[in-house]
């Protein structure tokens, strides 16, 4: 089979705005899909609600667009009933870190091995315009009518907390590293956090393309990902972001992994059937 | 005596579930039939819990008021059941209990043993419980070799001292047993039932769990409630043998929409669960229906609102299972009635779901989860657990419309077909659509009134008991299957029937003829408004008058001797 | 004509709402009648949406099918209306739609003009949608200064340059409109209607926000979702002047018990969502029933199941509202039918709530919260919200047992006593109890029996229209009220009226009597499962027969026009 | 008024198994309120379920005991409701972190003036022992037949992370410690998290009260509380926890502040009432 970006492009038309962030990160997403050579019939997009999570709508493999803030749970069960599937979940700052949040705690702690693909566009974009769980201080909106005064959550500085395998956050309009980053998070065994900054350009006018140009850069080649306490400390700048890898640990066993499940089998379940002389004797055994 | 009910009360953590256990397990090698059921606090020390033991010449399985051996561990706990005991009420209890009460001032006159010092003298106090198991089976007349038996199978494990230390206790309490017959003319013999061979035990939560694994069960995800908890507790103490995926989720929102995408790549995945786990389900319940996704659901019902009563009964969840979630979507809810029920009407549940690809419940409640009673060997051989999802081609449509209303449901990686599911509204590939001249109304049809017709075939109708043509009928539904059913028994009225639904939504079609050619028609639910008889109204037009509604709202279980009361004062 | 439906379509983010708020305006204030109101993709740029703006003599709340003029700015809208063009529609459309188009292609004969290009001449296109606004406002014959006073109005603060051009738009606006009808002999005149005098606009989310206000809602806890999203807007821009507490919540199952948790400190609090939302809030109104909290909840509608069609319309959320969380307790349901029946709704509902304790939900849907017209003013000096809590003293029992059921709600800091409340089982103090002898059915009968009891007085009949005793009926409930009512209107059939209840949840007694009286009974619903019918049959015996039931589920509200068609098959 | 523990304590039995932790905390903490003098009219105890919910129970003050992992919203709302209340939060590690964990995180962004108790005993203690997100790895239960296999919930870390205004933990074994850090706690303005080591004798045979002791020991006088960095180095201590104020900082805004509601008037909102006039005046200017 020959691999090209376009393969993972599905005909119809984008519900995006012209200019959205999302449709850089669809594309840079589809070319190293084609990079990695991974056919659609093994990938699985999986997202929850809101213009993030059209993603999968727009790409070519397997589909689980569920309810808004649920992609993780999905995404998480998924992988287990079926490992031999690559899972990418794509959706929103406020689907991930707000509806969501609960499960992005906890599947960190499973480390199942799926790709989180978080848009963070530090707003809520479908619904119009509300602050999200990363919209910056001082940020008026319809609801926020004084400005934004909650703290900003910082997802990398949580996930470096909740000791996630894999944490970095990229910016697409740094396409180079941004490819490589993916490329990365789709490799990694284990739970893989990417956060994107990505503009929404009808909805926040604070966080734009230019703005998150100007905010961000790259993190040294020096910077050692196995380093919690540095990552920690990188995750924590705000007046410019760092972008790239800040932390990764390999080997620590996912999800399935540990499942009793698979300890004799390694078939995904739907190909497995009942043994019923297993049962009758557990049965039996209740005389 | 062919029916004796024992009731073991004491406080949480005192280690009594050993005594019920041991004195089940003698009853039945012994050929008896026995019944157990408790009742415990929302604690785990302390507090007054029982556990009723009925030991029968024929088939038991409800609960009794009617306590004819009492073995309190307490005080409080003899408090605690002071309505049920009556004159003839032996009380048997460890001395020690006594030391400094004089058990008249409590206007009680029980036997007092000495189980604890017996224990001492073996050499430790944790073995007066054994002695009382002892004491007891000897009352029976069961014969000491069952006993030791039962107690080397159960002990061995645990090394030869404690085994021989435990026998001895046994022995030592058989002693007592058998000086109590001879001195007290306290003597039980139960004319041992024929046909117990193969007979097995098992209590509501692990018929479920072993129903569903009958039923191809694979994954739980789950968040521990009481009472449900028993089936992630089954289901998990079998992942290994049975390959099945175990989630403790994080809350249960997570826990339903893990079992939605478990089902999407071809798991067959059950959800456990009580009343208010069950309400932050509901929206992904509805993403099941919208997804056209298989999906198992147990809700073991508890007394609300809110935390209510976490560890008392009540069938108070009828309605939220029927109309719960947002949207409009098909579903079907079971509610069984036997332990024999809930394991076929489990397995059944994942067949039903997986080839409809709808929602389909399995309704019980704390007492019918946590009482279990001896039942005929069920055989298995014949079962198979027939997967709904078919292999896909390159043009694979998931939400393909055709003639009967079912669209074919592939799993990723069978086939080359994508599989693409949308909580959306969505057109046959599973896309966005806003379409709603055609698409949206199409699939409506599909997810609703095709889905109806498709159901019809597989729903049940009411059991009817025990004379078929009687012209006045008790509508029962569940849990309250076994303790209508026994006091129909010993009310034996000629003209008075159960009609008993294990099917509770959608209603089989006979129901209405039913109701309407019945001459008096009463109804009895555990809840506060009459969710059954209200549903029937709606789904039949026939209404049972309040007078005739025998609603309970107070967390216990009927006993039996309460619905003959009952039934006496409506004339039968 | 008398009667003009004027329908702008564009694509999201073409700001085509300047030109709908403006012609509203200009409309109203020339003395006219209007209503808007807008169907729309659930995206942010792109697709194709419309609002059809009615302008007439008489009063006007009704979506209808019909487009007498139609204002396209892109070529895919009139695709999109294309079924709602007849030849005498009239389509006026800037010149520069159609440069690579011919009309003619598109089987239209559109009027073009020269909007985009009068705009570049005053100095940025931007203006060309004024241009439009003027050539609209010239055309129905309406004073210039009219408009001229509504743009300085809008513009004024946004400095000179701006207000000066965007008049200078407005006026070569008018000029074309003139020119119009002075050659294509096209030209409206309305009857000016009397007594418009204080009529203010306000859509069905302003409204529930605007009477939350007045019932003395001071705190809301919500999260965006379609179509809600408008009363949080509202009270949110609002908070300032009256003091609410605003918090956008982390997830809905938060907003629920932030609610509960702000009405126990004594605030008034409202939720607002939609389906989805509504019911991750289930398990915490089952907590409102076990605390006896009292509680406003604004549902919105829209199609499900799951995430459906999150900006269309529906009422398929009858039964979720009545049924939905654990346990048993009492609610009360309105589904208001006018935009100042919900202004009057929601300020009720917060006094009932207060009153009795409950949760008390106001029922929209995304037609009914995003239209609007105009209608009297509506004068609130009469009003008090009256506070529902006591002063406690020391002894203060928050679950006190009283005769009427109803115990006295006291709040954290007034008074000496301490507020003591729990989602257990609880006793008079709000403890943890296990009493199901007394305490549980106590506590059961004052939630559920004697809360209905306590709520009849509350209860109001449906509204029946135009005629008291007509034989035939047509029933509907919620948002449908103005199409129906719209529609007998234009039927003028003697023996036809309309029974709308707005008063969903427990119904009125008076609904059987009324069911039961009428010679033939028609139902009219958005929703496949017919959820209202079904409870008629529950609550009242009645039975809607399935051919007399009109169920529509594509999303759509119903018109006018197609409310009249269907009469005329019922025969009417 | 004379101020004593006893005062705080509620007459009926406490349905804890004796030997449990949370009568430790219970004393402890009732002592401390009568050290600060805070009448039981002017405090709230907030909980959800579980075993560590039962508190507020036992405790005079005004109470909501409220549902499981909810009484972090409902604390919240109280707070805002009526600032003059104290509201102290006391649950139990699943409620908190397990099925609350939006809310943790959530509340953290807006810092309500709340005190949050955790009684951490790293098991489900009400439901009869199934892992919590803080059990230890490879702790075997019911549920969990293998061992616990999740990475354990790290609170402090993730409050740290979350920029929470007052983070520590405590082992109510060191009595002298846990009094002068809760009475720091009730005495912060802003969200307080204090995490407490309190044994499950019934359920957690692996984290008793002997081991909380052997793995804990005070953070030394010198740490810096202000040192957000040094702090989270001190979280992610997990052989030995150490136990204090890991971090504090003082002077942010708590949410009741921030609100347009308080901006003209410091009142409670139950003693308001609604200015009509002003209604009829926006009424109006719909015309
Ligand atoms: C339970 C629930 N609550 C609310 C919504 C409404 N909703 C849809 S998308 C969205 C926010 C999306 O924001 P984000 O996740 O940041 O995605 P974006 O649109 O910015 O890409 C909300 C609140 C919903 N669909 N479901
Ligand atoms: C929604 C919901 N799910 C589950 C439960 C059952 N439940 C009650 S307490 C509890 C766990 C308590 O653990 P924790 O919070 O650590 O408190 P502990 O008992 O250990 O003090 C659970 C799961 C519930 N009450 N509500
Ligand atoms: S609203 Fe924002 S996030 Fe949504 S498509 Fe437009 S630019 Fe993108
Ligand atoms: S079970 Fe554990 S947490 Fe609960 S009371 Fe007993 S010791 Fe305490
Ligand atoms: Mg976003
Ligand atoms: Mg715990």
């Amino acid at each position: 089979m020959e691999f090209n970006a376009k393969m993972y492009d599905m005909p119809q038309e984008k519900a995006w705005c012209p200019g959205c962030g999302n449709f850089q990160l669809h594309s840079i997403l589809r070319e190293v899909l084609a990079e990695l050579s991974i056919p659609p019939q093994e990938l699985v997009f999986v997202s929850g609600i809101g213009q993030a999570a059209k993603l999968p709508q727009y790409t070519r493999g397997h589909m689980f667009n569920g309810l808004h803030g649920r992609s993780l749970p999905a995404a998480m069960a998924i992988n287990a009933a079926n490992p031999s599937l690559k899972v990418i979940v794509a959706s929103g700052d406020g689907c991930t870190y707000g509806e969501g949040g609960n499960h992005f705690l906890a599947q960190m702690q499973r480390n199942p091995d799926i790709v989180n693909i978080v848009h963070n566009n530090m707003v809520y974009g479908l619904t119009k315009g509300q602050a999200s769980p990363t919209s910056s201080k001082g940020m008026r909106t319809r609801v926020q009518v004084d400005g934004v005064t909650n703290e900003p959550f910082n997802p990398l500085a949580v996930a470096i907390a909740m000791g996630a395998t894999f944490v970095a956050r990229v910016f697409p309009g740094n396409k180079a590293q941004t490819k490589e980053v993916l490329k990365q998070a789709i490799q990694h065994k284990g739970y893989a956090l990417v956060d994107c900054f990505v503009q929404c350009v009808a909805m926040n006018k604070v966080n734009t393309f230019q703005w998150y140009k100007e905010h961000t850069y790259e993190l040294e080649a020096s910077h050692d990902p196995t380093d919690r306490q540095m990552a920690f400390q990188r995750a924590l700048e705000s007046e410019q972001y760092p972008t790239g890898v800040f932390y990764s640990v390999e080997g620590r066993p996912v999800f399935w992994e540990e499942c009793a499940a698979y300890r004799h089998n390694p078939e995904p379940l739907f190909r497995r059937s009942v043994d019923m002389e297993k049962l009758q004797d557990v049965l039996d055994s209740k005389a | 005596m062919e029916d004796v009910s024992i009731v073991i009360a004491a406080s949480a953590g005192q280690g009594i579930q050993t005594v019920e256990s041991l004195l089940v397990a003698i009853f039945k090698k012994a050929g008896f039939h026995v019944y157990a059921s408790k009742e415990y606090e929302s604690r785990v020390r302390g507090g007054s819990n029982t556990t009723e033991l009925r030991v029968a010449g024929h088939r038991v399985a409800a609960f009794r008021r009617r306590i004819d051996i009492l073995i309190p561990f307490t005080l409080g706990s003899i408090e605690h059941v002071r309505s049920r005991i009556s004159d003839d009420t032996v009380i048997i209890a460890d001395k020690i209990l006594f030391k400094n009460t004089d058990p008249s001032t409590l206007s009680i006159n029980p036997i007092l043993l000495p189980f604890r010092e017996k224990a001492m003298e073996i050499g430790n106090w944790i073995y007066a419980n054994v002695v009382a198991v002892g004491t007891i089976s000897a009352l029976f007349g069961i014969d000491q070799s069952v006993g030791e038996e039962i107690l080397n199978a159960r002990f061995s494990a645990k090394g030869e001292q404690v085994s021989e230390e435990n026998l001895k206790a046994f022995r030592s309490g058989c002693i007592m047993g058998a000086e109590l017959q001879s001195e007290r003319a306290l003597s039980i013999r139960i004319p041992a039932p024929p046909h117990m061979e193969g007979e097995i035990l098992m209590n509501g939560n692990e018929a479920v769990a072993l129903g569903a694994i009958a039923g191809g069960c694979n994954f739980i995800s789950a968040y521990p409630m009481s009472p449900s908890t028993g089936v992630l507790d089954t289901l998990a103490s079998l992942s290994e043998e049975f390959g099945i995926v175990v989630d403790q989720a994080e809350d249960e929102i997570a826990a339903m929409n893990k079992a939605i995408g478990a089902w999407y790549a071809g798991a067959r995945a059950i959800v456990s669960t009580s009343g208010g786990g069950f309400a932050l389900m509901t929206e992904g319940l509805s993403l099941a229906g919208m997804t056209e996704s298989p999906l198992v659901v147990h809700l073991a019902q508890r007394p609300g609102p809110a935390t209510g009563l976490p560890t008392r009964t009540a069938q108070e969840d009828l309605n939220h299972a029927i109309y719960s979630g947002h949207g409009e979507f098909c579903r079907l809810v079971f509610a069984p009635g036997t332990i024999e029920q809930a394991f076929h009407i489990t397995q059944r549940a994942f067949q039903i779901a997986d080839a409809l690809q709808i929602p389909v419940f399995v309704l019980t409640d704390q007492d019918f989860v946590d009482s279990y009673y001896n039942i005929p060997r069920i055989d298995v051989s014949d079962l198979v657990a027939e997967h709904g999802f078919v292999s896909t081609d390159d043009g694979y449509r998931r939400y393909e419309l055709t003639a009967d209303g079912l669209s074919p449901r592939g799993v990723p990686g069978l086939g080359e077909g994508l599989v693409r599911v949308d909580s959306d509204e969505h057109d046959e590939q599973g896309h966005i659509t806003e379409d709603m001249d055609s698409v949206r109304p199409a699939m409506v049809e599909k997810r609703v009134h095709k889905r109806i017709q498709l159901l019809q075939p597989y729903l049940e109708p009411p059991t009817v008991y025990p004379h078929p043509q009687a012209s006045s009928i008790l509508v029962c539904w569940g849990s309250n299957y076994q303790v209508v059913k026994e006091a129909l028994d010993s009310l034996g009225s000629p003209d008075l029937s159960m009609v008993h639904f294990h099917n509770v939504f959608p209603l089989h079609p006979d129901t209405g003829p039913m109701l309407s050619n019945a001459g008096k028609v009463m109804i009895m639910e555990n809840n506060a408004t009459g969710q059954f008889a209200n549903l029937l109204r709606q789904q039949t037009g026939y209404e049972i008058p309040q007078e005739n509604r025998h609603l309970r709202y107070s967390g216990k279980p009927w006993s039996v001797e309460e619905v003959v009361e009952m039934l006496k004062k409506e004339g039968f």
